[in-house]
């Protein structure tokens, strides 16, 4: 069976479980041919599911860099 | 691709971002799957598509047109509960400013009002205009927006950032942690300095491109209703999923309580793929009034909080060879993507520079944040590079169209870039195009310019029910949404096809998260992840069948095959698939006898065939391209451009409704139009409020501004079914863009190209009359 | 205030506050739904009712002032058939009876999402109740004050030039 | 939208009266509530423009009078022609013989916004509706003319602003009628409650120096019952650019009314519109034409005299082009060349 596997290229384990982009609801394939036209790229628009907004419950603004367990933000889990 | 040789990009490496490493996958699982798997077709799918389709490939109408055109397909905006109330937002006036006091009493006594949430507290700072404070339910509309109008608020108000210039300025204030801005890692490949020496002509320039909302007509919203502590709620969403999920978290309630139906939704585009913060508002103050909410948001709060498209600009230096070949390209991007989102866009786009480097830079202001809006990216990438594709051309003095051919990357089945240039370009009479600049007299210029697209759209993981009822009813259940690409419509094709009747013969009931699971609707992998599942499921479903048929038949199940509203059955052996190799190969027509489908059904007796399937390896795929060129008329003494004729060539894998596919690309185009000539989110650059939160100065194209669009579609069927929601709307833009300056012999570098922009360009390039 | 409407050949007596527009209190009140607020400020034509034989915004009307007049939305083209039902199941429209303009509509696909479509039909069901031969030019003029976010101008235009047998108004 | 008291006028008396201070509950003084923009009665007739402007509370009255009882005949008077104030804009612009003789108000009627506004909308609601700038009609932005201390377009988004006029406050003239009835040399007839009396059109708009809370002479227990026109002289025309070929604001527009002697230019009437913050009559290009034959060359003088004393803004001098361009077009056009 095809069932989907858990993980993302952009968003994973040792990431807050809050954190959110719409690939993780579209769970489209990723395409390998995708950077022969053009380098790697992050236009990812992200948000936090507890706040269902783009900026976390400290107010701050919501990304992988930042929404991880053991950085600065006391929202993360 | 071609394995001969290497791709363009073989030797493009990853940036070093960290979120881009990927670490080791698979131990625990987060609450939401998301996938990685090969994307490689597979082999043999236990049910194929079928080689030679009654009804996959064919025009049908869709199922949901007769409730749409009488006005009776509810959306969630007209959704309508016994004692329902309305619910209104309470929203920041200010872009960036720290409250000092907030008195909701009298809001609280006001005539109507049932509940009043406030979640924001004095020395509490929000950072964009609309940021949501509160929201409040009342008997009526009018209510709830008087008792809005009495909560006071007292503000300090704090400097905006409006535009990217003064976000970006050394003396800027410090509005975000920790910067205002937050620069990548630069990617690089090859030798930039060997690229440039070898360069006969350099083109340097500035590119940009506006921040676009994405104004779909439904604005985002929901009606919430509880029983006890379980929730329905009818939202406006691209995965009704993903909103049950995003109920429960936001909530802390089991997902188990949450339902979520959108059975018809006015467009999203990209914007709509949880309950947001105004879902969780709707529910929060029915719950507290222990009523339904309706709490939809008007246009200017769309425009303001419902996510748009971040603005992008370029910086470029880029080099070509005598010979036509790209030698160099040397980038720092910026763009902004509102209050703490990012803007990044692919770059260069498409087209082969060996040597290369790019930096991105993501820009802060106070303003709404982006969301995926359709082809997230890719707009601002190819207008930025096919601009400069045309200007580097007119250095060597080639035609931009052969320039293209001649540095595209490798061809294969997703990148056919450079067969479908030359078809295009017989439609728009290419031939008829002159040298830049439009050497006719009189005040109209006609140009031609020609753009190129690509897009992933691969899906996978939806699942469906399916259920056989001895009336002969077919019912195909789906936790899918139809946001108005004619998802439905061609559900039932395949779910027909397959069983052998016609679509009116199936039902599908889509749109509801007690449905199986399926995917959000983004990505243009809808078609991709819900056909293959149809397939498989309706394929299951007759297989069960069969296998019910077969002992009252006296037949091997191997002799039960469907016709044409029929179910068949011959003596000899044949492939299970009426379609199939099988069914091509055998010649004689025996003593095989026809059973209505009627009939057939009727052997099911009480017990109805109920099966599950799910998507299957093999009858999907993703990576489409395409071209477009467009023609257009300028009239240099107002600088109005009139886009007269856009033709687009565009593949998407295997065509299942020929129009329904077309009118993706129709409206693909129109939005690409759009962004070319219309428009643009205005933020009063003192205040970072939006000028034009309406539809009408956020000017839109309406039926005088739309041209003659011709598309051709090509159909690749051996590569499955691939969405086609987003490819058509990338590309057009940048055809616009070099059409114009075909017209007009001026370089517009910036869109959208309004009048005022175009003719500073004729001024400066020697005045307009 | 008491308020009596006529529409789609019905009277419906009801109070509204003087300050609620007609499309509000069809939307609202009498569950007529097929009009749409998009834009509530007469640019976008989702709202788009006839009265009289003109093409209104109905966001852009008090309901107190529609009294007296012939009100027709996108509901009264097509009778429910009974047989079917207006239910919420796709395909559960009565097939075959619709408007001429409704079914040229489908036929020529100037739907996507479906939420401007009422109003476009609307302003297609006027310009041929007065002008049945409209040229492409004249089609498009009058359905100016439409807007469609989905992109279905090919398609609207389409139907609008090929719906025949609208009876002249 | 504030919650107001309706009332049905039957006819032009009762609609005065209901608009008139004494009438109103609050016994507020007119000019009073006239200068802080908000008089507590006014009259709605098509209501599109005013119903925008209460839901986005720019205007917030405590009633409301229709005055959809006006007259709204379009009919042959004196030689010329007169207007109910209630006629609708569609058909103003589909009537035969405004067609036929001033082409210029016909054009202007025609483009006004969409088919559902000009059903909807009157002769008398588009001369007197108020300004489309977008900080006027954003509540966040308290602006002069809201009696606030300053006009955001002077800094700000000034692209659909205007070009002349010495402010204080830039807006553009949003009424496209009123053009081309200035060009034709016309006049309001305005009920009050002292009587009727008629008002020159040219004289009948004001510039915020002058006026800053509304745009016209007009006072708020007085309406517009007609537009008059004298007969036209034997050559007029009207031109507008506007961006969007469906529905738009005019960038900018010209309305030409020409008195001909044989084929030369007697006199002539130039105005403009969506340039100023009233519609913009230009003596010196009508100065222009006067005595010449029509010719591409004399119209682009003309146009250029036109706006010779433009003054733009940050972010709107593209506009003298357009306008130039509206000029010199109407003209050709009015000539037949």
């Amino acid at each position: 069976m095809d069932t989907p596997k858990p993980s993302s290229p952009l968003v994973n384990e040792h990431h807050c479980n809050n954190l959110r982009h719409k690939g993780m609801y579209v769970m489209s394939v990723p395409d390998p041919d995708e950077f022969k036209f053009y380098d790697r790229y992050d236009a990812t628009a992200y948000w936090c599911t507890c706040t269902q907004k783009a900026l976390g419950p400290d107010g701050l603004s919501v990304h992988p860099t930042t929404c991880k367990p053991g950085g600065q933000r006391g929202c993360c889990e | 691709m071609d394995s001969r040789a290497p791709g363009p990009g073989a030797g493009r490496r990853a940036p070093e971002n960290a979120h881009d490493r990927i670490p080791d996958p698979g131990s625990r699982s987060p609450q939401v799957a998301e996938v990685q798997a090969p994307a490689r077709p597979p082999q043999h799918p236990k049910y194929p598509w079928p080689e030679k389709p009654r009804l996959i490939g064919t025009r049908i109408s869709r199922l949901d047109g007769p409730l749409k055109v009488s006005g009776r397909a509810k959306y969630s905006y007209d959704i309508a509960r016994p004692g329902m109330l309305y619910g209104r937002i309470l929203r920041s006036p200010h872009a960036h400013a720290r409250l000092k006091s907030i008195d909701a009493a009298a809001a609280e006594k006001a005539p109507g009002v049932k509940a009043l949430l406030i979640t924001i507290k004095p020395g509490d700072k929000i950072l964009y205009p609309g940021e949501e404070i509160g929201a409040l339910a009342a008997a009526t509309e009018q209510q709830a927006a008087d008792a809005l109008r009495l909560i006071k608020l007292e503000w300090d108000v704090l400097p905006a950032l409006a535009t990217v210039e003064q976000a970006m300025r050394p003396e800027a204030p410090q509005v975000f942690t920790p910067a205002n801005t937050r620069r990548g890692t630069a990617q690089e490949d090859g030798d930039l300095a060997a690229g440039f020496t070898a360069a006969a002509h350099i083109v340097e320039g500035t590119y940009s491109t506006q921040v676009q909302t994405h104004t779909s007509l439904e604005t985002h919203g929901s009606v919430c209703e509880w029983n006890g502590d379980n929730l329905t709620a009818w939202v406006s969403t691209q995965a009704v999923h993903g909103t049950r999920e995003g109920f429960a978290a936001g909530l802390k309630i089991p997902q188990a309580n949450v339902r979520v139906i959108t059975e018809f939704m006015g467009g999203g585009f990209g914007s709509k793929f949880g309950p947001d913060i105004q879902g969780l508002l709707c529910a929060r103050v029915a719950k507290a009034a222990n009523a339904p909410v309706k709490m939809m948001l008007d246009r200017k709060e769309e425009h303001l909080v419902t996510g748009n498209r971040p603005s992008a600009f370029a910086r470029v230096r880029a080099g070509v060879a005598a010979d036509g070949k790209l030698t160099a390209f040397d980038a720092q991007t910026w763009g902004t993507g509102g209050a703490g989102a990012g803007s990044d866009y692919p770059l260069p786009y498409i087209y082969t520079f060996p040597n290369r480097r790019r930096t991105h830079t993501d820009v802060y202001i106070n303003a709404g944040q982006q969301r995926a809006m359709r082809a997230p990216g890719h707009p601002q990438g190819c207008f930025v590079t096919e601009v400069l594709m045309d200007e580097l051309a007119d250095r060597i003095r080639m035609d931009p169209m052969e320039f293209r051919i001649r540095n595209l990357p490798a061809p294969g089945p997703n990148a056919m870039w450079a067969k479908y240039f030359p078809m295009g370009a017989e439609r728009i009479n290419w031939k008829s195009r002159h040298v830049t600049g439009d050497p006719a007299p009189g005040p109209i210029k006609r140009g031609l310019g020609c753009s190129a697209n690509r897009w992933g759209g691969a899906g996978q993981g939806a699942r469906a029910h399916c259920e056989i009822t001895a009336d002969g009813s077919v019912v195909m259940r789906c936790g899918t949404q139809d946001i108005g690409t004619g998802n439905r419509t061609i559900m039932a094709m395949v779910v027909a096809e397959t069983l052998g009747l016609e679509v009116s013969q199936v039902t599908i009931e889509i749109g509801d998260s007690n449905h199986p699971f399926a995917p959000g609707s983004g990505g243009s992998t809808t078609a991709a992840a819900v056909m293959p599942a149809m397939r498989v499921t309706a394929g299951k479903a007759r297989d069960a069948l069969f296998e019910r048929m077969a002992p009252q038949l006296g037949v091997p199940i191997e002799q039960i095959s469907i016709g044409v509203g029929t179910v068949v059955v011959s003596p000899s052996t044949r492939d299970s698939l009426p379609d199939g190799p099988a069914a091509a190969r055998s010649g004689q027509p025996p003593a095989s006898r026809s059973i209505s489908w009627r009939d057939a059904c009727r052997l099911l007796g009480t017990v109805p065939v109920s099966v599950d399937g799910q998507w299957e390896r093999g009858l999907s795929a993703g990576g489409t391209s395409g071209v477009q060129f467009a023609e257009v008329e300028v009239d240099i003494e107002t600088g109005i451009t009139k886009v007269k004729k856009i033709v687009c060539v565009q593949d998407c894998g295997l065509i299942v409704d020929l129009k329904t596919a077309e009118t993706q690309c129709y409206g693909g185009i129109i939005s690409g139009l759009n962004y070319a000539v219309f428009e643009e989110r205005i933020l009063d650059r003192n205040t970072a409020n939006m000028v034009n939160p309406n539809m009408e100065w956020y000017h839109m194209a309406g039926p005088s501004d739309i041209p003659e669009i011709d598309v051709v579609l090509v159909d690749q069927p051996e590569r499955g079914v691939i969405g086609i929601g987003e490819p058509p709307a990338v590309a057009t833009a940048a055809a616009v863009a070099n059409a114009i300056r075909n017209a007009t012999g001026v370089t517009l570098r910036s869109i959208p190209i309004t009048p005022d922009k175009l003719l500073a360009e004729l001024q400066r390039a020697g005045g307009t009359n | 205030m008491p308020v009596t409407l006529t529409i789609n050949g019905q009277r419906h007596q009801l109070r509204v506050e003087p300050r609620v527009t007609l499309l509000d209190a069809m939307r609202t009140r009498l569950d007529i739904t097929g009009p749409k607020r998009v834009c509530d400020r007469g640019a976008c034509g989702a709202c788009t009712v006839i009265i009289d034989g003109r093409t209104y915004y109905s966001c852009s009307m008090l309901a107190v002032e529609a009294q007296g007049r012939n009100i027709r939305t996108v509901e009264g083209l097509t009778p429910i058939d009974s047989a079917t039902g207006a239910t919420s199941r796709a395909g559960g429209v009565a097939q075959g009876k619709l408007h001429p303009v409704q079914q040229a509509f489908c036929d020529h696909d100037g739907l996507m999402c479906g939420f401007c479509t009422p109003g476009f039909v609307m302003s297609t069901v006027a310009l041929l109740e007065k002008n049945p031969n409209p040229t492409a030019e004249q089609a498009k003029r009058a359905l100016d004050g439409n807007l469609c976010r989905c992109g279905t101008n090919i398609g609207v235009l389409k139907a609008a030039l090929s719906a025949k047998g609208v009876v002249r108004g | 939208m504030k919650a107001f008291a309706y009332v049905n006028a039957a006819n032009e008396k009762e609609a005065i009266a209901a608009l008139s201070p004494s009438a109103r509950a609050g016994q507020r003084d007119a000019l009073t509530a006239a200068r802080s923009g908000q008089p507590s009665s006014v009259p709605i007739s098509g209501g599109m423009d005013l119903l925008g402007l209460m839901k986005d509370y720019i205007v917030s009255p405590d009633r409301v009078v229709s005055i959809k009882g006006l007259d709204q005949s379009i009919a042959g008077a004196d030689g010329g022609l007169r207007v109910g104030a209630a006629a609708k804009l569609a058909d103003l612009a589909e009537h035969a013989q405004v067609r036929k003789l001033y082409p210029a108000l016909a054009t202007a009627a025609d483009s006004v916004g969409t088919p559902q506004i000009r059903n909807m909308g009157t002769v008398g609601g588009n001369i007197m509706q108020r300004p489309r700038c977008w900080y006027f009609r954003n509540e966040e932005f308290n602006c002069l003319k809201k009696g606030g201390s300053r006009c955001f377009a002077v800094e700000g988004e000034n692209q659909f602003h205007a070009i002349f006029g010495d402010g204080p406050c830039h807006i553009v003239h949003p009424s496209s009628l009123a053009v081309p009835v200035i060009a034709y040399g016309g006049r309001f007839r305005v009920a009050g409650p002292n009587g009727s009396r008629d008002i020159d059109a040219g004289e009948f708009f004001q510039m915020p120096n002058t006026n800053l809370y509304g745009e016209s002479v007009l006072q708020p227990n007085e309406i517009i019952t007609h537009v008059i026109l004298p007969a036209p002289g034997q050559r007029s025309a009207g031109y507008e650019v506007r961006f969007k070929q469906s529905h738009d604001w005019p960038l900018a527009m010209a309305s030409v009314n020409l008195v001909m002697s044989g084929p030369t230019v007697k006199s002539a009437r130039i105005v403009m519109g969506a340039v100023a913050p009233v519609p913009w009559r230009v003596p010196a290009a009508e100065r222009v034409l006067a005595g010449k034959t029509i010719t591409e060359a004399v119209a682009v003088e003309a146009a250029t005299a036109a706006l010779a004393g433009a003054k733009p803004m940050s972010g709107n001098a593209y506009k003298i082009q357009i306008a130039k361009t509206a000029v010199k077009r109407a003209i050709l056009k009015a000539a037949g060349a």
